[in-house]
């Protein structure tokens, strides 16, 4: 119980200035950015504190009865960390973001109280002690979006949030089914690493198959898992912070740590595998990985694009958990912090070209390069960190989740991986060759400028800042990755704990 | 002569059946009505068979009497509507286009569809079969006759009804009376009063009638609300026939409605509640349970009660007659 | 000097039906300032069913402690009546209270001109009186008198817009209840007949399987289902709860409703208890799995706003239906159902609120021209969402424990081997759907694109009231513990 | 003439009038399904009513002894309840009449998305319904 109240004030960091944006006035915009700012920095700061605990090896745990048999439980271990520490930092980046993005736009203090709302759900996510948990903080997430999605309030949007509920909450009642039959059967554990259902394998082996089913399904829709991934792509309407936190930072990266979360801490891995559950998992994840590519080769407005590359970049996720052995998970972990940075720094700039220069689509890029200078050089570093060039992110990623698939014996996935990488590249280069090689006739069209007056930097500097931002830091997690404290010595630690491991190098 | 008896009771109940039929089966609504009056004298007849005075003296007063009264008034006020927006006043909504037949439809009921007829008759048959069949597997309870017989000496009255209407099941008489209250408060809600009870009276025999009639209802009333504590009567009978004796007077004045003053006429209505409120109040507060009685105080107490009761019923019942709220109350 | 809780009990709860009547004798003499004596008597009941529900949680642990029954006027039963209160009664009255305290508040702003203050002061308070009476009557035939006190006030309110529609409304919501009555007090003279006695707990204790019981049971249910508008009883409903004023609508759809259904669960629990089959069970499941998608569908195809509303309510009590099933496997669901019903009223309430204050801007409530006062009125709209997200049974709200408590008790029957528990199971899933489709529908429009319009100035109380019982309602999951430890003291009950 | 004497007992007020009150109660009910006029369903509400009385009756008379009075007052509240409830049903279908102009309510689900006037809006007065479209009515002398 010490520390509780560490947990449930990261929580409501981002809660109360969300409460309190609600109800303010749609003028007082000052307040209201102080209030964004000043949680998303409070967090920030609890969750360093937090993250110097747990690497101390202190125990962080809040419970509170909400009926008999049902508890509330927060608790920090060394993964929640990961997911909510990549949170807090993206949330920073992207409320800054925002604030830049909308300015001048009506219903401010809508959105940023969604927004807000939003990310505490995710943290919410992050810090769940147990399924009962996860699950209230992933239905939050799922309502608290749905105004973000809806946002513009466009016919498109309209129907794209409606979609989006219609998935989300239909595989949330999924989800809530198998949930509350798991509890029926064994109880309403906590997270336990290496799994809490031992026990039944013998007795329930069956009903243990069908909801692993029943849970993948839940939080398949969410990871965008084939073929529950449709929403997605409409999904894409919403304004580019909001793609920018759906995709990289909130809706999907929920749905994958759901994933990490059951296969790791409530079957454990040797059950998992046991079962037969991995096999089927590592197949849906890898012909996700393919489809996706390919869908996104052929879309050509920038942010479907985008959009297609996250279906297939958090079956990474999910293929490197289903690998079920450490490498493979390492690779897995690591890539949720790496896919969150590179394609939030991704979204940005298509936001950014949009906003400034009303660009949506790829074959409109030619030498935007020249332009936009920053902004396509960040696109660049995030296009080749997704394809895996070494040193970049996406590099070190791919290479464990190699070796994970050589650890597993699963040496078709390394077919996999080789040929997503060129699926990739194949839709990665041309916008960057455009951009930085292609020739532009006629004028920029300006309707940045034209409604804010000009510039100082090629964009305004809250969308500029961000973008650089998040680039530099998804080359430095590629480049400093041996060091203790990077997502990949992070997540070596978590599989160390976890696996009970002896110090290994790679 | 139970054989008698029994030939009695089968043509008294094969009358009342009859009647009732025939009432449901009219398409002419006053005639309807008319019928229903009659129904409502047999059921008295048939209570009285039941050894049940009291109920019989109810039912004819209010059973018949009022409901008879009510509904009669009621007719008029539907046939004056319908004339009204016939005769095309300028301010009227266009007639219900759901038929041409609007005014005749006010008072008259266009018989029965017949596709409803046998899903009806053997929903009726069943139910009633079911009902028949559970009630002659009862027993011969005696009911609780013999627990009220016991305790008669302590109740206050003489009258074993009054006594479980008034002291063992207050409770039960005091949400009666505020049921007529909210009646009342409900027909007040829908708007003013019109002047339809005080249409001319036809010739001058009922104001005549009416000099006659009006003492000889309230020495009744008093009568039989003074008798009810240890014979037949009591606050409802003695209410239901001196609001008879005030409709009498509504009907014989007309166009003069008594302007009745909002505050007074208000105190009027809830004087019965308030009072039993009052009294069951300061029984809680005196330790003899809410709505209770001291021993001693049971009788005078009862007899307050009733008195109250019998003012505020009968003026709720001139009130319901009369239907919408008088202008004194808007004041 | 502090004596035990039990002491003090029986004096609390005569004293709460004896407030509760003398707050409406006294609005009703003295109707000038209704609204005054209204205020300050919603004000001083609520304090005292707070009061009462502490002495009663206090008076525990063991149910027949804190249960009690009171002689009203020192008569015992089989003789006199008796009062009557437990865990499940003390719950609705709680309910009642927090709803009823809301709803007043509401009027003092929605019910503002003078004359129409006048009218609509002393019916509400009779209402509530009868809601509290209702829920403390141990008596069949008190119970019978209740309910009329309960109907004819809640047909006088309903009416009280005076529209055509309303008073449509209106005569087809009295008739039923008179019918609904009817039936109920032929089933209370049947049992009479029998047994004698009317009190509740004498009455439970002689009855049997009998042909007596199964015709009352057979009334008296169909009376209630009446009343409560359970499938397929239920056609009268919408109109009626569609068309009166917004704080009725709160307190029919709420409270009146809920109070049939008590008086049902707590029939089948007592005297009919023999009676309940598995077959039974089923056929009632059935009939609640019908209700959630009538009503459903009448809820998305509906154009007015309150219209929608009201079916809600329809498929809402098919879950509380549905729940009878379950509770044959599993009795100890009751308590689930309950709360379930708690969680419900508090949020439809509100949403029923938040729906007659837009209707109050806007002028109307028909769902395709409100876009604008929506957009205007986001305080409001918050309100109608986070009601409507305890309705679909999301987190954090009461809804969501309800759901899972729910879920948890038809799984369970599943896993005790009932092959028909999967429908119950489908059923309550897919409930939620249903009904997060008819509240986007409300909602959804203040997201559009489009112009904002304020409408009509509404009073703080109009716009902050529905924020505050939703949040209520939202919350309820706190109190979800305390509310199932509350219906553990209900002696009798499984 | 031992069968007849039988027969008289067997057809004991106790038994026979409980019969006719749930004869009556059926014809109620039969009456309000098929009738369509207001009035006329409030009739049939009110015999109905009148059925489960004289059934309550008759069972209190089953006994030997005298007949049991907590029945007698019981049906005694029931008739001031069934009189209380039929005034306010026929003041409610008056007004529905002056409303519609006409006093039928036909079996099927009523059109519930028919328009709704909000009473709290400040054009709205509820100073006497049946006076606003008969000016000269509350002219009491």
């Amino acid at each position: 119980m010490d520390g509780g109240w560490l947990l449930l004030a990261i929580l409501f960091s981002s809660l109360g200035p969300g409460i309190a944006i609600f109800f303010l006035p749609e003028h007082r915009h000052r307040l209201r950015i102080t209030l964004n700012l000043g949680g998303a920095g409070i967090k920030l700061a609890l969750v360093g504190v937090l993250l110097a605990g747990v690497l101390r090896g202190d125990e962080y745990q809040f419970s509170l009865p909400l009926m008999p048999g049902i508890d509330l439980v927060l608790a920090a271990d060394a993964l929640s960390l990961l997911f909510a520490s990549l949170s807090a930092v993206l949330w920073f980046v992207t409320t800054v973001y925002a604030i830049g993005y909308l300015e001048g736009s009506p219903r401010r203090s809508r959105f940023f109280g969604f927004f807000s709302l939003c990310v505490s759900a995710t943290v919410g996510i992050a810090l769940s002690g147990n399924l009962i948990t996860f699950l209230i903080f992933y239905e939050m997430l799922t309502l608290a979006t749905w105004p973000l999605v809806v946002h513009r309030g466009t016919p498109a949007a309209l129907r794209a949030g409606r979609l989006y509920l219609g998935y989300t909450l239909t595989s949330g009642l999924v989800l809530f089914t198998a949930i509350v039959w798991l509890t029926l059967l064994a109880g309403a554990e906590g997270f336990t690493p290496g799994g809490y259902l031992g026990d039944l394998s013998e007795t329930h082996a069956l009903s243990l198959q069908v909801l692993f089913v029943l849970l993948m399904i839940g939080f398949g829709v969410k990871a965008a898992l084939f073929p529950l991934h449709s929403w997605l792509p409409i999904a894409m309407v919403a304004p580019a912070p909001v793609s920018a936190l759906l995709h990289a930072v909130a809706v999907v990266k929920a749905g994958a740590f759901g994933i990490i979360r059951v296969v790791n801490d409530v079957y454990g891995a040797e059950l998992a595998i046991e079962l037969g559950l991995t096999a089927g998992l590592l197949v849906v994840a890898a012909f996700t990985i393919i489809y996706g590519s390919i869908q996104a080769l052929r879309a050509d407005d920038l942010k479907q694009r985008l959009a297609f590359s996250t279906v297939s970049q958090v079956s990474y996720i999910i293929l490197g958990v289903a690998l079920a052995g450490p490498l493979g998970i390492i690779g897995g972990l690591v890539h949720l912090v790496h896919q969150g940075i590179t394609k939030i720094t991704l979204f940005f700039c298509a936001g950014n070209f949009a906003e400034t220069l009303g660009i949506h689509r790829i074959s409109e890029l030619n030498g935007i390069g020249r332009r936009m200078p920053l902004t396509m050089l960040a696109f660049t570093l995030g296009g080749l960190g997704m394809i895996g060039l070494p040193p970049l992110a996406g590099f070190v990623t791919k290479w464990h989740l190699g070796l994970g698939a050589l650890e597993a014996e699963a040496h078709w996935v390394l077919g996999v991986l080789v040929l997503s990488s060129l699926l990739n590249a194949a839709y990665f280069l041309p916008p960057i060759i455009r951009g930085w090689l292609g020739e532009r006739r006629e004028p920029w069209h300006e309707p940045l400028r034209d409604h804010a007056g000009p510039t100082r930097f090629e964009t305004h500097w809250m969308l500029l800042f961000p973008v650089v931002f998040t680039a530099v830091l998804g080359l430095a997690v590629g480049l400093f990755s041996g060091l203790g404290l990077s997502p990949l010595g992070w997540v070596s630690l978590i599989v160390q704990r976890d696996y009970s491991l002896p110090e290994f190098s790679l | 002569m139970s054989l008698l008896l029994v030939i009695f009771d089968l043509v008294l109940l094969a009358g009342i059946i009859g009647v009732a039929w025939r009432c449901l089966a009219s398409t002419d609504l006053f005639r309807a009505v008319v019928l229903f009056i009659t129904f409502g004298l047999l059921l008295a007849l048939a209570w009285v068979r039941l050894e049940a005075p009291d109920i019989a003296l109810a039912e004819a007063a209010i059973g018949a009497g009022i409901t008879g009264a009510l509904l009669l008034v009621t007719l008029e006020r539907l046939r004056s509507i319908m004339a009204e927006r016939h005769s095309g006043r300028p301010h009227t909504p266009p007639p219900d286009p759901s038929g041409p037949h609007a005014l005749l439809r006010a008072l008259h009921d266009p018989p029965p569809e017949r596709h409803s007829f046998f899903p009806a008759l053997i929903f009726a048959l069943v139910v009633g079969s079911l009902l028949v069949t559970a009630l002659w597997h009862q027993p011969q309870s005696t009911g609780l006759e013999p627990v009220v017989d016991a305790h008669m000496d302590v109740s206050g009255v003489d009258h074993p009804i009054t006594a479980v209407l008034l002291n063992f099941r207050a409770y039960d008489t005091f949400l009666e009376l505020a049921i007529v209250l909210i009646a009342l408060l409900g027909a007040w809600s829908l708007g003013r009063h019109d002047l339809i009870p005080a249409r001319p009276a036809p010739g001058p025999i009922l104001p005549g009638t009416l000099r006659l009639l009006v003492p000889v209802a309230i020495v009744t009333g008093v009568y039989v609300l003074w008798a009810g504590s240890h014979a037949p009567g009591g606050a409802f009978q003695a209410g239901a026939i001196l609001g008879a004796a005030g409709i009498l007077l509504v009907l014989a004045r007309p166009r003069q409605l008594p302007m009745a003053p909002g505050i007074p006429l208000r105190l009027g209505i809830t004087a019965g509640v308030a009072l039993f409120l009052l009294v069951g109040l300061y029984g809680l507060g005196a330790g003899h349970g809410f709505l209770g009685y001291a021993d001693a105080w049971a009788y005078p107490l009862i007899i307050l009660i009733e008195v109250a009761a019998t003012l505020s019923i009968a003026l709720t019942l001139v009130a319901l007659f009369v239907a919408g709220r008088p202008a004194g109350d808007d004041a | 000097m502090i004596e035990a809780p039990e002491t003090w009990l029986p004096t609390a709860i005569a004293g709460l039906v004896g407030l509760s009547l003398a707050v409406a004798v006294v609005a009703t003499a003295w109707p000038r300032q209704a609204h005054r004596i209204g205020l300050f008597g919603a004000l001083a009941v609520f304090a005292w069913v707070l009061g009462l529900s502490a002495l009663f949680v206090a008076a525990g642990p063991e149910a027949e402690a804190a249960a009690t029954r009171v002689a009203l006027g020192g008569w015992e039963a089989p003789l006199g009546l008796m009062l009557h209160l437990d865990g499940l009664s003390m719950t609705l009255l709680v309910l009642t209270a927090i709803v009823a305290l809301a709803t007043s508040l509401y009027s003092l702003g929605y019910i503002h001109d003078r004359i129409e203050r006048r009218q609509f002061w002393p019916l509400w308070l009779w209402l509530w009186a009868g809601l509290n009476m209702l829920f403390l009557s141990g008596d069949a035939f008190n119970l019978y008198i209740t309910l009329e006190v309960v109907s004819l006030s809640a047909v006088a309110l309903v009416a009280f817009t005076g529209t055509a529609a309303a008073v449509s409304g209106a005569v087809r919501y009295l008739l039923i209840n008179i019918l609904g009555s009817l039936s109920f007090l032929m089933g209370v003279v049947l049992l009479f007949g029998e047994h004698g006695v009317l009190d509740l707990v004498l009455l439970e204790a002689r009855s049997e399987a009998g042909p007596t019981e199964r015709m009352a049971a057979v009334l008296m249910t169909a009376g209630l289902m009446l009343k409560a508008a359970l499938f397929p009883l239920h056609v009268w409903l919408a109109p009626a709860h569609g068309s009166a004023p917004a704080p009725v609508s709160a307190v029919l759809s709420g409270l009146v409703v809920t109070g049939s259904f008590y008086l049902l669960l707590r029939l089948w629990m007592g005297v009919f208890a023999p009676l309940a089959t598995p077959a039974f069970g089923i056929l009632i499941g059935l009939l609640g799995v019908a209700a959630l998608i009538w009503g459903s569908a009448q809820a998305l195809r509906a154009g007015r706003l309150k219209s929608i509303v009201a079916y809600s309510t329809v498929a809402q009590f098919g879950y509380l239906l549905v729940a009878f099933p379950l509770m044959l496997v599993d009795p100890d669901a009751w308590r689930v159902v309950v709360f379930f019903a708690v969680v419900h009223a508090l949020a439809k309430a509100s949403v029923f609120l938040a729906a007659g204050t837009l209707q109050h801007a806007a002028g109307h409530d028909r769902l395709a021209e409100l876009g604008g006062v929506l957009r205007a009125r986001p305080r409001t709209v918050f309100a109608l969402g986070l009601a409507g997200v305890s309705l679909m049974g999301l987190p954090f709200t009461g809804g969501f424990i309800a759901k899972y408590l729910l879920l948890e008790a038809g799984l369970g029957t599943i896993l005790a081997g009932s092959v028909i528990g999967v429908l119950w199971v489908v059923a309550i899933a897919g409930g939620g759907l249903l009904a997060a489709a008819y509240v986007l529908r409300m909602v959804a429009p203040a997201f559009h694109r489009g112009p904002e319009r304020a409408g009509e100035a509404v009073s703080p109380w109009m716009d902050w009231v529905p924020l505050g019982l939703a949040t209520v309602a939202a919350l309820a999951g706190f109190a979800g513990t305390l509310t199932l430890h509350t219906l553990t003291l209900t002696p009798g009950a499984p | 003439m031992n069968g007849l004497a039988e027969l008289a007992h067997t057809l004991a007020p106790g038994l026979l009038y409980p019969t006719g009150g749930a004869i009556l109660f059926a014809m109620g009910l039969y009456g309000l399904i098929r009738r369509h006029h207001l009035v006329l369903r409030i009739l049939a509400l009110n015999i109905m009513g009148s059925g489960v009385f004289m059934v309550l009756l008759g069972v209190a008379a089953r006994g030997e002894g005298p007949p049991d009075p907590v029945a007698q007052a019981l049906t005694l509240t029931g008739i001031v309840v069934a009189v209380s409830a039929t005034a306010f049903a026929l003041a409610l279908v008056v007004h529905l009449t002056r409303l519609t102009g006409h006093a039928v309510m036909l079996p099927g689900p009523p059109d519930d998305d028919a328009p709704v006037e909000d009473i709290s809006r400040e054009e709205h007065h509820a100073d006497g319904g049946p006076a606003a479209p008969h000016p000269d009515q509350d002219r009491n002398p």
